[in-house]
């Protein structure tokens, strides 16, 4: 059922002449809100994020004196520090294809300022992380596909605003972005459990933010010939006990404290932010139905067209509209 | 020899060129010696020709997290490393962790080559880093996103809405702080800064929506779905291209695979989803006002970082050391193949045209204007 | 050019339609101003003839709109940006880049139009609205009638036939909204462009309108016509109409030129009455103290050597450029920054010294946008805030509230108020803590005739209850009908300080349209005048 | 003031890179050379490193010259030197975890009964041996076997170097007692070089050992018989790209000038170069901070 698809103007057919039976009717979507997920969208965002889990885990999975590992060669790891930007664009491309209205288009723009402008302070320095202040909120509340996209943009912005453009910032925005995802997937519960929920969730997300960076670092930080680098081909639990190692004495210490900042922020001013999010949702009303008729006693020239959605579609999700 | 050209904005694909060139180059030695001169070539580059923007001000911070990029290597060296034998400096005296943490054990004998060999391990990456910075010093965002493909458009368009609105959330979020004292509540702390969140982010909202009717006015997103055979056609080579990445990096991960899959399946994989990129942004009716020309400084420029990377290559094939042994330790030799190559990435720093002085009031003035 | 036949509009969820049958036609080349009361659907119908309304607010619409022989029901807005272009009420907030000349190429790009006619368009849209000069500035540098310019030039470039604009000079001084004006005549009489304006400010675009579309509100028949005739009958007109119907003139006038023509006898008869000397309390005690005032945002100085005393009961009002200095000064009373140089002091206290608790008692101030004092989401729980603030007795604020603007739903979300409710409520908000000074930047911006009237009525209460007001504004007519004082800053610096009366008149640009109309008398609104005549018809 | 930093940075970095660079200057130069004639006061090693993987071809078997009575530490120390390989590296125990950085997971895999076994092969077969290379000293002659024995029982039975003893080992070797006159074995270390080539079998012997600055060959044989020089230089590098060194001697008659002059000049250069980068790192080190100084 499409949140936005009967606001008018994104499903609009480009020629005039056809009357707007929506574009993709056929297709069922899996998404709602902002930005809808349909299902080949869906199914190439599972595939390249499935790759990304690759790109994030590799020294994991890398095998004994394979081309990664580090003692060998010294750039057949940064293939995957091209490879994800590769698979962000492929995935931006397919869910904006006929997706990103101006609506969407100028909601993310503005949200993605704002978070960028909330990290400008503190820089994203560990330890605090307010880009998921606003990240998880506006997932839950405009739609996993926009909270994909919008967790990706907001650090690209935070980014390209404080010039801090390296390697590490494809993955960032990967990871941020799934976070943006998975908050848009909750279940929906309203009310105090809401908050709480997002709270917890917040935490839970920042704690993995943290760890999945951590993976991505670790062979560049660690090295390799120490207890705590990654050993190719020394089996999973091996490098999970060097990994786990690695993040405790490195970086645990930043990244619980960000998780508690997440999760009081959320408590706080969680119900406000939802609020602020589901009334412009509403105002730019995602998924309401946009009707023309004929004026009763009218005998205008053309043909009058009918463009009413029946109800029950375009009845929005509560994700959309509150 | 000073720029032929007038003052401009060098197209940004000629930075990112010369500067992923200079880090391919970096990661192919652990010689000191080329990697302090790709560093210095990429300083001396970078204060030659970056402009005053905020984001031009970021080179100071990457040298920083180099430093600390080296630091960490050696200390964890020193604390994790394995004992190689080897003139010891100094002992540390050796802990075991629990086994909750992994029951690694701590300190022991510190080698100088083992310190050596870190700190040579972390300049190289500290290199690589400092070629990011420049890139992202040099170029403005608003210039790289114009050079989005067509099929990014939307999500260009969205970046550069941000990238005007930050700095404009930022100033209303220093009015609500202000506001917060006229209601008589405490104007500074972290409540405050909390505070004047959501009024703020009231006052983007509403904005957004006018933006969005503004932009709707103005004809945005004709785009529309694409049709279904070029559908297709997208999404076959999208799939192709994951395939084939997805290989690939088994390829790279998995020693006892084949080398044609490694590179090559990559490099297929990465072909096919570029292609993807460029088909879907097809058919799309729509210009660019002015876009950034390529003249023959972005060639100079470009040509000049791959000429670093040739001259690297060039020298580790004709066997010259690029990883100096550490045990035991060696004199670090001019590399004088490798060592040209980078020399010759300093040309932009005449050859690049210098930037235009741009009008960035004060965020007093912005205030000003602002209120 | 543009028709409605029998439209009505209902917004989704409404219970009564915005509009009724509306019905009417505007002629290519015309200049249409639209006017009515605020809320009454002006924007509405505005936003309907580019398909905007419903495509994108959601809705039903009945009957059709048809522009350039398109009807929007059958073509999505973004299809007709090359036949209507709307600029919306700010902006600013419309901007997509951050250059002007990408700004201006933007809605081209979208068109995919080829590039060297792009080029063509854009500088002949440079020069056409005089911006050749900005063309590389960032558009956030740019003062309020330069980003209006832009703004307007950034849908000229699509070469519309139609152009749509809702108050493009309510937020701009005299002399920016000039530009504005002049651009747009410039438009209609060399392009033939129709351009469809709503303003409040009708004494500002009035004269150059060659019909006028009257939206009454509350489903009452639109009525369109010729100028004169309509405002001989509708409730908002600008003070020389109303000078006009006080004087008994037909037609009546619609420019300083045709009032003064007319005016000639009316002159003769106020030839016996003095205007009433300025009713300024002359001896209040001092509330605040200004002196040798200087301010400065690193290198540019704001404020040079600022003396100034406002007295208990007193309204004085701040004029000037933007940008002239008149927020910092404001700033400073109210002690949200520290004076580089020289000192304030609010009741014998330094503002910025106090604690926020204790400054809220002695000053307030309304900032120009009142939405930064608005953190809750609704208006009853502002209240409640408001009183906790300034820890007042439970109700106070609403009960001031009530005082200003009675009948405001307490559930109602502060942002969906309407601009004057949303005064009253920062007001309300503010004057909770009765403070002895309450500042008051740029009120009157976007506020409608009526909701004019109450702010001041309001000030004037104000002022009696003994309260010393100052307050920031452009509007000069708002300023002759309340300010005791006038004081007019220029580059930081006070160039006039005076009875409101003696600073207003005789400036060309602050001067009110009843003060031009029968100048060299000094009568500055049309009360003074009417009241004379009142008195002069006892007389005989 | 944020230039300034950067600048300060920009110099720490420099400095970084140079102290790197004098320290590694510090350290000494290990020798290299092919398995010709024995020489006076030293021993010739064979080193055959085979890590179990690929086909036998895939072992690498390295003829080390070290001064007599070197202790096995750095007769492996000195061979990676002389291929420019990673440094062999131990555990704790000083039980050797890595040759050449394989396996690149060093010391982890031990736990798992993975470990590098060691031979020797001296008297032309493998004998499983466990000795302590930071004690058994060296004598000439001696063949070192090194094979990974992947979840081996640590006991003789565990897989040996898949390459004949018999065929690298030096048919001139002197054993640990030293000889008072230079015997003449022209045809013996000809075979031997031509062994080692063939196992070699261009994948092991580094390229850039004959132009190796840094090993300015110090004990280029004092041979008395150019030809089995000749023959034994060819063979050793038929399989490596770089002949060059080879061929010049051809070229020239004299060898020891040669080769001389070429070691001398070559370690001058090679402090020559270091001297010229830093100077060039210095000065535009000082630029660039020079420059953003004044721009701020």
């Amino acid at each position: 059922m499409a949140g936005i698809a009967h606001a008018g103007v994104s499903s609009e057919p480009s020629e005039p002449s056809v009357p707007s039976v929506p574009s993709v009717p056929s297709e069922r979507t899996s998404g709602s809100g902002a930005i809808r997920l349909r299902r080949r969208a869906s199914a190439l965002l599972l595939a390249a994020s499935a790759l990304g889990v690759v790109a994030f885990g590799w020294p994991l999975f890398a095998s004994r004196s394979s081309a990664v590992d580090l003692a060998h060669s010294g750039d057949a790891p940064w293939i995957f520090v091209i490879l994800v930007p590769l698979l962000l664009c492929v995935i931006m491309a397919e869910l904006a294809d006929g997706e990103l209205d101006a609506k969407a288009v100028a909601l993310l723009g503005v949200l993605a300022a704002c978070g960028a402008a909330l990290r400008l302070p503190s820089g994203g320095v560990a330890g605090f992380e307010p880009v998921f202040f606003l990240l998880v909120p506006a997932g839950r509340v405009l739609g996993r596909g926009f909270g994909f996209v919008l967790g990706a943009l907001t650090l690209f912005v935070s980014a390209l605003l404080t010039g801090g453009v390296g390697p590490w910032l494809p993955f960032q925005m990967f990871g941020a972005a799934w976070i943006g995802f998975f908050a848009g997937c909750l279940p929906s519960l309203r009310g105090r459990a809401e908050i709480v929920m997002l709270a917890v969730y917040g935490a839970i997300a920042a704690l993995a933010y943290g760890l999945a960076l951590n993976l991505w670092f670790w062979p560049f930080a660690a090295g390799t010939g120490s207890s705590i680098s990654f050993v190719p081909g020394a089996g999973l639990a091996e490098n999970l006990r060097h990994f786990w190692a690695f993040h405790l004495t490195t970086s645990l210490g930043f990244d619980l404290p960000r998780a508690v900042f997440t999760a009081l922020f959320l408590l706080v001013a969680g119900r406000p932010i939802l609020g602020a999010l589901r009334r412009v949702s509403r105002r730019a009303a995602f998924g309401v139905a946009v009707s023309f008729e004929p004026s009763l006693h009218s005998a205008t020239q053309s043909e009058p067209q009918l463009e009413t959605q029946p109800e029950p579609q375009s009845e929005p999700k509560p994700e959309a509209v509150s | 020899m000073s720029s032929p050209a007038a003052r401009r904005l060098l197209h940004p694909g000629a930075w990112w060129v010369w500067a992923i060139a200079l880090a391919a180059t970096a990661l192919r030695t652990t010689d000191p010696l080329l990697l302090g001169l790709i560093a210095v070539v990429v300083a001396f580059v970078v204060s030659a020709r970056r402009t005053d923007a905020p984001w031009a001000r970021s080179f100071g911070s990457f040298l920083r997290l180099g430093i600390i990029v080296i630091v960490i290597r050696v200390v964890f060296q020193m604390l994790f490393g394995v004992r190689v034998e080897g003139t010891t400096l100094f002992t540390i005296p050796s802990v075991t962790l629990p086994s909750w943490a992994a029951g690694v054990s701590l300190g022991g004998p510190v080698t100088a080559e083992a310190l050596v060999d870190a700190a040579c391990q972390g300049l190289r990456l500290a290199v690589v880093l400092l070629c990011f910075g420049a890139a992202s010093s040099l170029c403005s965002p608003y210039r790289m996103l114009r050079a989005l493909p067509s099929a990014l458009y939307e999500a260009g368009v969205a970046i550069t809405v941000a990238l005007t609105f930050a700095p404009q959330a930022i100033i209303a979020s220093r009015q609500v702080r202000d506001a917060r004292r006229l209601r008589g509540r405490a104007d500074r702390g972290v409540r405050a800064w909390a505070g004047s969140a959501m009024p703020v982010l009231e006052g983007a909202l509403d904005r957004s929506v006018a933006l969005a009717a503004s932009m709707d006015a103005r004809g945005y997103g004709r785009r529309g779905a694409t049709p279904r055979h070029r559908r297709r056609l997208i999404s076959g080579l999208m799939l192709l291209g994951l395939c084939l990445v997805a290989v690939g990096a088994y390829g790279l991960l998995d020693a006892s695979a084949p080398a044609v899959l490694r590179l090559p399946s990559f490099i297929a994989g990465a072909i096919a989803l570029t292609a993807s990129l460029v088909i879907s942004g097809r058919g799309v009716e729509r210009t660019r006002y002015r876009p950034d020309p390529w003249r023959s400084p972005e060639w100079i420029v470009s040509l000049s970082g791959l000429a670093a990377l040739a001259g690297i290559v060039m020298a580790a094939h004709n066997g010259a050391v690029l990883e100096p042994s550490v045990y035991p330790l060696t004199m670090p030799q001019l590399v004088p193949l490798a060592s040209a190559g980078i020399l010759a990435a300093l040309l932009p720093a005449w050859f690049a045209p210098r930037p235009p002085t741009l009008v960035e009031p004060e965020l007093g003035d912005r205030f000003e204007v602002a209120a | 050019m543009i028709r409605f036949d029998r439209v009505s509009f209902t917004y989704p969820g409404a219970a009564t339609p915005t509009l009724v049958d509306v019905d009417f036609t505007v002629p290519e080349g015309e200049l249409c101003l639209v006017v009515g009361e605020t809320g009454s659907g002006k924007s509405t119908l505005l936003r309907a003839v580019n398909g905007l309304v419903p495509r994108f607010s959601g809705g039903l619409l009945t009957g059709t709109v048809t522009v350039g022989g398109r009807s929007t029901a059958l073509v999505p807005p973004r299809e007709l940006a090359d036949v209507v272009g709307l600029v919306g009420q700010d902006p600013a907030a419309g901007f997509v880049t951050d250059m002007v000349e990408d700004e201006l190429a933007h809605v081209m790009e979208n068109l995919g139009v080829a590039p060297d006619v792009m080029r063509r368009r854009v500088e002949d849209v440079l020069d056409l609205l005089g911006l050749h000069e900005l063309r590389n500035r960032p558009l956030s540098t740019l003062s309020g009638g330069q980003q209006q310019r832009v703004a307007i030039g950034a849908v000229l470039t699509a070469g519309p036939r139609v152009l749509v604009l809702d108050e493009p000079t309510s937020a701009l001084d005299p002399a920016a909204a000039e530009e504005v004006l002049a651009a747009l005549t410039r438009l209609v009489h060399d392009l033939g462009i129709t351009v469809l304006v709503a303003e409040h400010r009708l004494e500002r675009v009035v004269q150059y309108a060659d019909s006028i579309v009257y939206v009454p509100g509350d489903g009452a028949p639109i009525v369109i016509g010729d100028p004169g005739k309509i405002l001989a009958g509708s409730a908002v007109v600008p003070p020389i109409v109303e000078l006009g119907r006080v004087a008994g003139w037909s037609p009546l006038p619609l420019s300083v030129r045709d009032a003064r023509r007319a005016a000639t006898e009316l002159r003769e008869r106020l030839q016996p009455f003095t205007p009433p000397l300025p009713s300024a309390p002359a001896h209040g005690e001092v509330v605040a103290r200004v002196s040798d005032l200087h301010a400065g945002y690193g290198s540019v100085a704001a404020l040079s050597g600022i003396d100034l005393e406002v007295r208990a009961g007193e309204v004085v009002a701040l004029m000037g450029r933007n940008g002239a200095g008149k927020s910092t000064l404001l700033s400073h009373l109210v002690g949200l920054r520290a004076p580089q140089r020289g000192e304030v002091r609010v009741r014998g206290e330094e503002p910025h010294r106090l604690p926020a608790r204790s400054v809220i008692r002695s000053v307030g101030l309304v900032p120009q946008d009142n939405g930064v004092l608005l953190y809750h989401d609704t208006v009853a729980a502002e209240c409640v805030a408001a009183d906790r603030d300034g820890d007042l007795a439970a109700g106070t604020t609403r009960a001031v509230l009530d005082r200003l603007v009675p009948g405001i739903d307490p559930r109602s979300h502060p942002r969906d108020l309407s601009e004057g409710q949303r005064l009253a409520l920062a007001l309300a908000i503010v004057l909770g803590a009765e403070p002895a000074l309450v500042l008051l930047d740029e009120p009157t911006r976007g506020l409608d005739y009526g909701a004019k009237q109450r702010l001041i009525t309001m000030l004037e209460s104000l002022a009696a209850e003994g309260r010393a007001v100052v307050m920031a504004t452009h509007d000069v007519e708002v300023v002759a009908a309340v300010a005791h004082r006038a004081v007019v800053l220029a580059e930081g610096e006070i160039v006039a300080d005076g009875p409101a009366r003696d600073v207003v008149v005789h400036s060309p640009v602050f001067a009110p349209q009843i003060a031009k109309v029968l100048a060299p008398e000094t009568w500055m609104t049309v009360a003074e005048v009417s009241n004379a005549l009142a008195s002069t018809g006892e007389g005989h | 003031m944020r230039a300034s930093r950067a600048g300060i940075c920009a110099f720490v970095l420099v400095s970084v890179s140079l102290g790197l660079a004098v320290a590694t200057a510090a350290g000494a130069s290990a020798s290299s050379g092919p398995c010709a004639a024995p020489i006076i006061g030293q021993a010739r090693v064979v080193v055959v490193v085979d890590d179990g993987e690929g086909g036998p071809d895939h072992a690498v078997v390295t003829c080390v010259i070290v001064p007599r009575g070197t202790k096995g530490a750095q007769v492996l120390a000195a061979r990676a030197a002389q291929l420019g390989t990673a440094v062999p590296s131990y555990a704790g125990s000083g039980l050797l975890c890595s040759i050449d950085s394989f396996p690149a997971s060093q010391c982890a895999e031990t736990g798992s009964g993975s470990y590098w076994a060691n031979f020797s092969g001296t008297d032309g077969s493998w004998n499983y041996s466990t000795y302590n290379p930071f004690i058994r000293r060296v004598c000439d002659g001696d063949v070192e076997g090194w094979r990974y024995v992947v979840r081996g029982s640590g006991a003789a039975g565990d897989a040996q170097p898949r390459i004949n003893a018999a065929t690298v080992r030096p048919a001139d070797a002197w054993g640990c007692s030293e000889p008072t006159s230079a015997p003449t074995v022209g045809s013996g270390a000809g075979d031997s070089g031509n062994t080692t080539g063939s196992a070699a079998s261009g994948s092991t012997v580094d390229p850039s050992a004959p132009v190796d600055g840094s090993n300015p060959s110090a004990t280029d044989p004092v041979s008395p018989d150019p030809t089995a020089s000749d023959s034994s230089a060819a063979g050793v590098t038929s399989g490596a790209s770089g002949a060059s060194d080879a061929v010049q001697r051809d070229a020239s008659g004299d060898v020891v000038l040669a080769s001389d002059s070429q070691a001398n000049s070559e370690g001058t250069a090679s402090w020559w170069g270091a001297g010229l980068a830093l100077v060039i790192i210095l000065l535009l080190g000082g630029a660039a901070v020079f420059r953003s100084r004044r721009r701020a």
